[in-house]
């Protein structure tokens, strides 16, 4: 048997046609494989801030998201983070990570495959998720570096707004079961700006 | 066409287009901006309906959504039920026909999209009249975030229905210049077809937008039809205006009587004269600028007649100007016609007694009994009300915390009051944002003459009163039920002194316009009869919507394929792709049975149970819930909330477990896996992953949030597939090449980690069989690969896919119970013959105490055992009951359970049942019998486990 | 019954009156309206639909007719006006069943006995079942009924559609309709005219109907109830019922009992009359549907329950949007039909999604509640079981089951399965 | 629909949470030293009143977290919530649109 390297396939592999039709001032792309892990540690803790000195960035407060180092940080609950890097950096930063917090009472987690995310972006962002998110995304209330997590239609969701100028750029981080319910919803959701 | 009710130089209709329709079959003509009823009366088309009960023709009464008569279903381009034509934007092509009573639905499907937006602002007003106006245009110079909704297509509120002038110009240039500047700020929203239906707490408001409607077969498919807006506001300003008051007099409810007001709107606004020769009815001075509007417009007033002995100067003398005969101290007693009013019956009033009556002929009957602030919102958001003795009607009396209410809607009548009024509050409400309001300029009114106090007028005395059972039998008060004087007064001597109660005896309020019209004065009638107070009797209660909302917008898009999400596992499309059929569970789509070509579900089902038991198969189990527990304390947790100790699991070691809830009754079951000291990974039941998930949770966060513990979903982070059958271990060997798959390597309920098909897996040994199997996990993007793996793999041994059946058979035939199905939230371990997962070690956990409950204690619970249909062929149903005789004694027939499981077994050659029996493990080896179709099967109870009750199969 | 005698004579009632769209009318006389007495032999707090069966019964069956009904606000003013009427008796045990069924027989004399027109019409009730696991529940409960003597059946898809021609039982939706139970006596009853029978028949006995009178206090004497305090002043009563639906538990901590009751928001809606489309009634627990067409022709529909405790007769808008969607699901031509009115009750749940009926640790004080979404259909059988309690002291056999106690001894009856949010 | 302050997240609409009755109801010390009645007490007893209620909320599609809330169960008005472990709030404590307890 000659070893090969395993294929891979991401929940919304075969949407991606369908994504590139979508009218313009919309933008959606999926952006699969991201290395996602789960930290869960007590904030001011020693683990803490042993972890944010092995990622270089303070890990954020409540609904807010570090993006400026290459290890994104999103927080997720008040001893809850998501630490999102390129594909493939997962057992990298395990190790780095564990071995960073040592015997302090702190747990990473691989969840890369748990959620896939989508990028969207384009002047039509904010008025395609009004139609299925009730948290305020002007960008006032909810301005570049805000993470909520909650529902858009049925879905949950984890909504990062990466910028506001000039048009927004959003991700969702959905979990993988219902990557196509969202996608479906989307595209549904885009169909008046045909 | 000739349309000699247009009055020339009046309205807002755009004549320069035709537009055709068709109503009650018969051909007509308007222009855009007409609704339906100006239209048709602009043809001259009055009687456009009938009354409910009694079938009498019915006009067109007002000019919006308060109308009670001219109630319409559209034919074309769709059906659509009970619309007011009042409010029925005109189309080309329209085909609508009057209604008396009930609406149709069409048999065809909807085609039409709809959908819902959420919105956020500081400031949400409620009317674009001129109130609404000057409370946005406020709002919106403090830079606020403002959303004002109007039900028209156009701003303007009472101003499209007035000819009063602002800064000496028609109103609505100013209308016009206040849209301008609304448009240059972008924090502003105006969303017009838009009525506020409903108000929620904290502020929200949901509003039907209507998108399409007046565009006919022209609307585009792709937009949607009409829209729910959410708009969460942190101050709403009502500015909804008020609607006029009818008054009760003999046959009030013939075409051609109208309120005077709405006539007004249909002179100005649709260019429309809604008759010739009028009589004007009021109670008030509101009805004369519509008597000198329409007199100027060419209409013939023949009479005024004023309940009021006095009469303002002011307006005597324009009356008089226009040679109109005004008559105090005069009522209108009834009415002649039948299918339009042809004379009115004019009388002195006074002291409460009628004077001589006589006719005045006439083909319009205007009316004004006052005006009812609109205050339903107001009211659903938990404003209270007054009852204002001196006009008569329930006015905003305490606002709740950040609504309030502007203009007419307050009780302010006067143009300049409400102007004032709108900035005011948009003044009130932003400061209780913490923003100031700037000076805001009103325009200028014209001259406000000197007016005199209304009457408080309900019902006219009819001349036939006294008359036995005559008492107000034509005197109407809700026109779309159909019910008059008469049914009030008869309720009050029922016995009744409740609103409410008068409300459900004579269905008065309970239609279309949910009493707009017949609300106040049903009060007052009712005050009347019982002689109390109106303020002490109140009014019946507001309820959303406040206008009817299609059940296809308040659905939205939740509807075909997004009504519910599908959740799927990353192997789904190869399920889609080799002819499974799915079950639902949950949200869940899962492989049922992967049938052959002519294949039956059992016979599917028999080759996949085969092939597990003689074979190999294999399935996707990705949906089971799956929790990594870490930390110090997670053996504590764990111990606290499964039945059985966990603690002492091994590292690298499996255990199964049972959770109850407090009561002792079972909740969920699984495997539960060491990882590692301080981790475990355990796995729930697909529909309770996420009920599991929050119940730990809520254990250790708030009992007991000094565990050190943290747990995390990783459901979908894997994907899980049991390789099943003797010939498991040679398949998974084939490509899991580092692992030693012997017996004594890699026993049963135990796990290694290892690489399968060139993906870092962990494989578990366990069996939801019976048969000698693994659970391969590999993270969820290499799902498909790995299976296909393991299928090629397989195929030299003829390897099966199967779905959820054949694994309920599997499991069945070895007596694992499947919550929710073999049990019901009554059943405890003890009763599914559990009692081993049941520690007698632990001093506590979840659920323990129930367990020495009086009703734990009884022999006689039900237990789970086995049935084994004295004929082998015979398939029990899934629910059938048991009894003890083989004759059905009569009713009610003492039942001793029931079957919770039934399969047609590939394995035992025959038929097998698991059960919940009352004393069950007692009755091991006893025939019970099954009533099925009026005779009873006889079956034997057995021990459950029915299949390699050793468990040779599942070690070896 | 009273028919039309003010119809009006004049011309032009020339247009047919649309079938069904009128209602018989209500009696001339319905009942008096006295100030209390200083004391009565009974008195029961709360002048909902349960109450005043039970007066009623009291009187017709016990001849007990020194009789006060006391009501907070207006007579059937509560759930009984806001409930969406569906009268079944397909419930899953044997305890339920009982009640029920007795319910249902006398619902099935009821507008002879009480000479009311109560429009209880037996046009039968389908439960859909959507999943496999329905299906199990579905055929578990027939089975049970049909041991118990009550008219249960399976239906097929197809045989559904027959009942229903427009449900939609198609496979291709996202929860299909595998198939219902189906109850052919179950049906719908007018709510107002139901209580208004009640009132007027007790009335006529000379029992007190008391309203704008609201229950401040018990007087309790060596564990003995004496009388009720009132904002109509103090009642003296040898026997005190209390059966106040979602005031329960404020009435029951006036005694100094703490019960096992939740008061939540339930929700239920009208559309507009419409011509007869739906000939049944339809209940599908799975998918939160529950939709008859009442004798005008307006389609009455239960939504869910507001999951949070709350006595505001108020419940949350997101339940009637879901409401909706789900009843496209099932019935797609109600796409534009229109949301008339919405209002909501206050529902006391139980643990075991049954009811509490019988004696108190406090003599002489009985207590009904807990009758969740039950309580419409259980009207004349309760009021007929809860006046033989009262007035015998014992608990009748049929809700004998229905203790307090059941929660300590651990012998629930769980309805949760049969009930579920239905009415 | 009502609109809850998460402690940690801030308002969000009624769908993201799970409601979790009554607050402050301990698992008892001892469940062994309880009668029937008492552990009865505990299973299915919870307080039901009409007016202010000390209660408990999952922010279930948020921050997973449960907090303590005091609700008004006439008018819905959440008048203070909490997070879980600190003080008991007082109806006074925090108003709707201020600042929660933190």
């Amino acid at each position: 048997m000659t070893v090969e390297t395993p294929v891979r396939f991401s929940p919304l592999a075969a949407w991606q046609d369908t994504l590139a039709q979508l009218p313009t001032g919309i933008r959606v792309r999926e952006l699969p494989h991201l290395t996602q892990l789960t930290l869960r540690a007590e904030p001011g803790s020693t683990a803490v801030r042993a972890v944010a000195a092995c990622l270089g960035v303070p890990l954020p407060g409540p609904v807010r998201a570090e993006l400026s180092g290459d290890v994104e940080v999103l927080w997720m609950g008040p001893d809850e983070w998501l630490l999102v890097a390129p594909d493939g950096r997962a057992d990298d930063l395990l190790a780095r990570l564990r071995s960073a917090v040592g015997e302090e009472f702190a747990t990473v987690t691989d969840v890369s495959a748990q959620r896939t995310t989508l990028a969207l972006s384009g002047p039509l962002v904010r008025s395609v998720l009004a139609q299925g998110c009730a948290v305020d995304l002007d960008s006032r209330v909810t301005p570049a570096g805000s993470c909520p997590t909650t529902l858009l239609a049925q879905a949950p969701v984890t909504l990062v707004v990466h910028d506001d100028a000039p048009a927004p750029d959003v991700r969702l981080l959905v979990r993988a079961s219902f990557a196509a319910y969202l996608a479906a919803w989307l595209v549904d959701a885009c169909t008046e700006h045909r | 066409m000739n349309t000699p009710f247009r009055a020339p130089g009046h309205g807002r209709v755009d004549r320069g287009t035709t537009l055709s329709f068709t109503f009650d079959g018969i051909a007509h003509t308007g222009h855009p901006g007409d609704t339906l009823a100006s239209a048709l009366l602009a043809d001259g088309v009055h009687h456009v309906a009938h009354g409910i009960r009694y079938g009498r023709p019915r006009g067109v009464l007002a000019a919006g959504a308060e109308e009670p008569n001219a109630l319409v279903q559209i034919e074309f381009p769709f059906p659509e039920p009970m619309l007011t034509a009042t409010t029925v934007e005109l189309y080309e092509g329209l085909v609508a026909r009057g209604l008396s009573g009930q609406g149709r639905l069409s048999g065809e499907p909807d085609t039409a999209r709809y959908d819902t937006v959420h919105a956020h602002c500081d400031v949400l007003v409620v009317g674009a009249g001129p109130a609404g106006l000057a409370a946005t245009l406020a709002a919106a110079r403090t830079g606020a975030r403002v959303v004002l909704v109007d039900e028209l297509p156009e701003p303007g509120g009472s101003l499209l229905g007035s000819q009063e002038p602002l800064d000496g110009a028609p109103a609505m240039e100013w209308v016009g210049a206040v849209l301008a500047e609304l448009a240059e700020h972008a924090d502003v929203r105006v969303l017009r077809r838009t009525t506020a239906f409903g108000h929620y707490d904290d502020g929200l408001v949901l509003a039907l937008e209507k998108r399409t409607d007046h565009l006919g077969a022209a609307a585009p498919a792709h937009v949607s039809r009409q829209r729910i807006w959410r708009i969460r506001s942190r101050q709403v300003v009502y500015a909804t205006g008020a609607y006029e008051r009818p008054i009760a007099f003999d046959n009030n409810d013939r075409p051609g009587i109208m309120l005077a007001g709405s006539a007004r709107t249909y002179l100005n606004r649709f260019g429309v004269l809604p008759g010739t020769r009028a009589v004007v009815f009021t109670t008030n001075d509101s009805a004369y600028p519509a008597a000198l509007e329409l007199a100027d417009a060419g209409v013939r007033i023949a009479a005024v007649a004023d309940v009021r002995e006095e009469v303002p100067e002011h307006w005597r003398s324009a009356c008089a100007e226009r040679g109109i005969a005004v008559r105090a101290g005069h009522v209108v007693t009834g009415t002649s016609g039948i299918e339009r009013v042809t004379r009115a019956h004019v009388a002195p009033f006074g002291a409460g007694r009628l004077g001589e009556r006589h006719g005045v002929d006439c083909d319009l009957l205007l009316v004004s009994g006052g005006w009812n602030p609109a205050v339903a919102l107001f009211s659903q958001a938990r404003g209270t009300l007054r009852y204002d003795a001196g006009i008569g009607a329930f006015v905003p009396a305490g606002a709740p915390g950040g609504v309030r209410t502007a203009g007419a809607a307050g009780g302010t009548f006067t143009l300049a009051g409400c102007l004032a009024d709108g900035v005011a509050a948009a003044g009130q409400a932003l400061s209780a944002l913490g923003r100031t309001v700037p000076e805001t300029a009103l325009p200028v009114t014209g001259p406000l003459p000197h007016g005199a106090p209304a009457r408080v007028l309900w019902r006219v005395p009819s001349p036939r009163d006294g008359r036995e059972d005559q008492d107000g039998t034509l005197q109407f008060v809700d026109l779309q039920r159909d019910a008059t004087v008469s049914d009030v007064l008869r309720a009050t001597g029922a016995g009744l002194r409740s609103v409410e109660h008068v409300k459900r005896y004579t269905t008065i309020g309970t239609a279309h316009d949910q009493g707009r019209t017949s609300g106040v004065m049903t009060s007052g009638i009712v005050a009347e009869a019982l002689g109390v107070d109106v303020a002490e009797l109140g009014t019946t209660r507001f309820r959303p919507p406040a206008v009817p909302v299609s059940f296809a917008a308040l659905a939205g898009r939740n509807r075909g394929e997004l009504f519910d999400p599908v959740r799927v596992t990353a192997l789904h499309p190869w399920h889609v792709e080799h002819g499974a059929l799915f079950e639902n569970v949950g949200q869940w789509k899962r492989p049922w049975y992967y049938p052959r070509a002519g294949e039956t579900i059992e016979e599917a089902v028999q080759r996949e149970c085969r092939a597990a038991r003689t074979g190999v198969a294999m399935m996707d189990g990705s949906t089971l819930g799956k929790i990594n527990v870490q930390g110090p304390d997670a053996g504590v947790l764990l111990d606290r909330l499964y039945t059985n100790l966990m603690s002492t699991l091994k590292v690298g070691r499996v255990r199964y477990g049972v959770m109850c809830g407090v009561d002792g009754m079972a909740i969920d079951d699984g495997t539960v896996i060491r990882v590692a000291e301080q981790e475990f990974l355990l796995t729930t039941t697909t529909g309770n992953a996420a009920r599991v998930l929050e119940w730990m949770e809520e254990w250790l966060q708030t009992e007991w949030p000094g565990l050190r513990v943290h747990l995390t979903s990783v459901t979908e982070h894997w994907v899980t597939i049991p390789l099943v059958g003797p010939r498991s271990r040679e398949v998974l060997a084939l490509v899991a090449p580092d692992l030693d798959v012997s017996n004594d390597a890699f026993p049963f309920m135990s796990w290694q980690d290892t690489t399968v098909a060139g993906v870092a897996a962990r494989v578990c040994r366990i069996s939801f069989s019976g048969e000698l199997a693994y659970e391969v996990n590999v993270p969820a993007w290499y799902g498909i690969t790995v299976w296909e793996a393991l299928h090629a793999a397989g195929d030299a041994f003829s390897i099966t896919t199967y779905g959820t059946e054949t694994m309920h058979v599997l499991r069945a035939e070895k007596a694992y119970p499947i919550i929710g199905q073999d049990t019901d939230g009554t059943v405890t371990p003890q009763d599914l013959g559990m009692s081993w997962v049941v520690s007698k070690k632990k001093p506590d956990f979840v659920g323990k105490r129930s367990f020495a409950r009086a009703e734990n204690l009884r022999e006689d619970r039900k237990q789970l055992v086995g049935l084994l249909p004295a004929d082998e062929h015979v398939l029990l149903p899934e629910g059938a009951q048991i009894i003890a005789t083989s004759d059905i004694p009569a009713p009610p027939v003492p039942m001793l359970g029931h079957v919770t499981s039934s399969y047609r077994s590939d394995a035992l050659r025959r038929t097998f049942a698991l059960a919940l029996v009352r004393s069950g493990t007692r009755r091991i080896g006893e025939t019970l019998y099954v009533p099925l179709d009026g005779r009873t099967v006889p079956v034997t109870v057995t021990d459950p486990v029915l299949f390699d009750k050793e468990g040779a199969r599942r070690d070896g | 019954m009273h028919q039309h005698a003010s119809t009006p004579a004049t011309p032009g009632g020339s247009a047919p009156v649309p079938p069904g769209a009128d209602l018989p009318d209500h009696p001339d006389f319905l009942w008096r309206n006295p100030d209390p007495k200083r004391s009565y032999d009974v008195v029961i707090v709360g002048g909902g639909g349960h109450g005043l069966a039970t007066a009623y019964y009291l009187a017709r069956n016990h001849g007990i007719t020194n009789v006060a009904v006391l009501e907070k606000g207006w007579l059937a003013g509560g759930n009984m006006a806001r409930n969406t009427t569906i009268i079944r008796s397909n419930y899953l045990w044997d305890e339920s069943s009982g009640i029920y069924e007795h319910s249902l027989k006398l619902w099935e004399t009821l507008e002879e006995d009480l000479d009311y027109p109560i429009l209880f019409s037996q046009r039968g009730v389908l439960n859909l079942a959507h999943t496999l696991q329905d299906i199990r529940d579905s055929k578990r409960r027939v089975y049970a009924n049909q041991l118990n003597g009550i008219d249960a059946e399976w239906l097929e898809p197809d045989e559904v559609a027959k009942v229903c021609p427009i449900v939609n039982v198609s496979p291709d939706v996202r929860y299909p309709v595998l198939g219902a139970t189906y109850q052919p006596r179950a049906g719908i009853a007018k709510h107002d005219y139901v209580a208004w029978g009640f009132a007027r028949r007790a009335d006529a006995y000379g029992i007190d109907l008391i309203q704008d009178c609201e229950v401040t206090g018990l007087d309790i004497v060596d564990g003995r109830v004496r009388g009720v305090r009132t904002t109509r002043g103090p009642i003296a009563a040898g026997k005190v019922a209390l059966a106040a639906a979602g005031h329960s538990s404020v009435l029951a901590g006036m005694a100094g009992l703490r019960l096992p009751l939740q008061s939540h928001p339930l929700q239920a809606l009208v559309s507009e009359l419409l011509e007869p489309v739906h000939p049944t009634v339809v209940m599908s627990n799975a998918v939160h549907v529950y939709v008859s067409q009442a004798h005008k022709g307006e389609l009455v529909m239960g939504a869910g329950i507001d999951s949070y405790n709350g006595y505001g007769q108020r419940g949350a808008f997101h339940i009637l949007e879901r409401q909706m969607a789900a009843a496209l699901e099932l019935f797609p031509v109600f796409a534009r039909a229109h949301m008339l009115r919405t209002w909501a009750g206050i529902v006391d749940t139980t643990p075991d999604a049954s009811p509490i009926v019988g004696l108190t640790p406090v003599a002489d004080l009985y207590l009904n509640c807990g009758w969740g979404t039950g309580g419409f259909k259980a009207t004349p059988g309760v009021g007929w079981c809860f006046a033989h309690t009262v007035a015998t002291g014992e608990p009748h056999p049929y809700n004998a089951p229905f203790t307090l106690d059941r929660f300590t001894s651990g012998a629930l009856v769980d309805e949760h399965g049969a009930a579920a949010v239905a009415h | 629909m009502q609109l809850i302050t998460c402690p940690w997240c801030g308002d969000r609409e009624e769908i993201e949470f799970h409601y979790g009755g009554q607050a402050h109801v301990a698992y008892p010390e001892d469940p062994y030293a309880l009668d029937d009645e008492q552990w009865a007490q505990y299973v299915f007893f919870r307080d039901n009143p009409k007016g202010p209620f000390a209660e408990r909320w999952v922010h279930a599609a948020g921050c997973r977290r449960w907090f303590n809330a005091l609700r008004d169960t006439v008018t819905h008005e959440f008048l203070a919530v909490h997070r879980a472990g600190a003080e008991r709030p007082s109806p006074t404590s925090t108003a709707k649109g201020q600042e929660a307890t933190r």
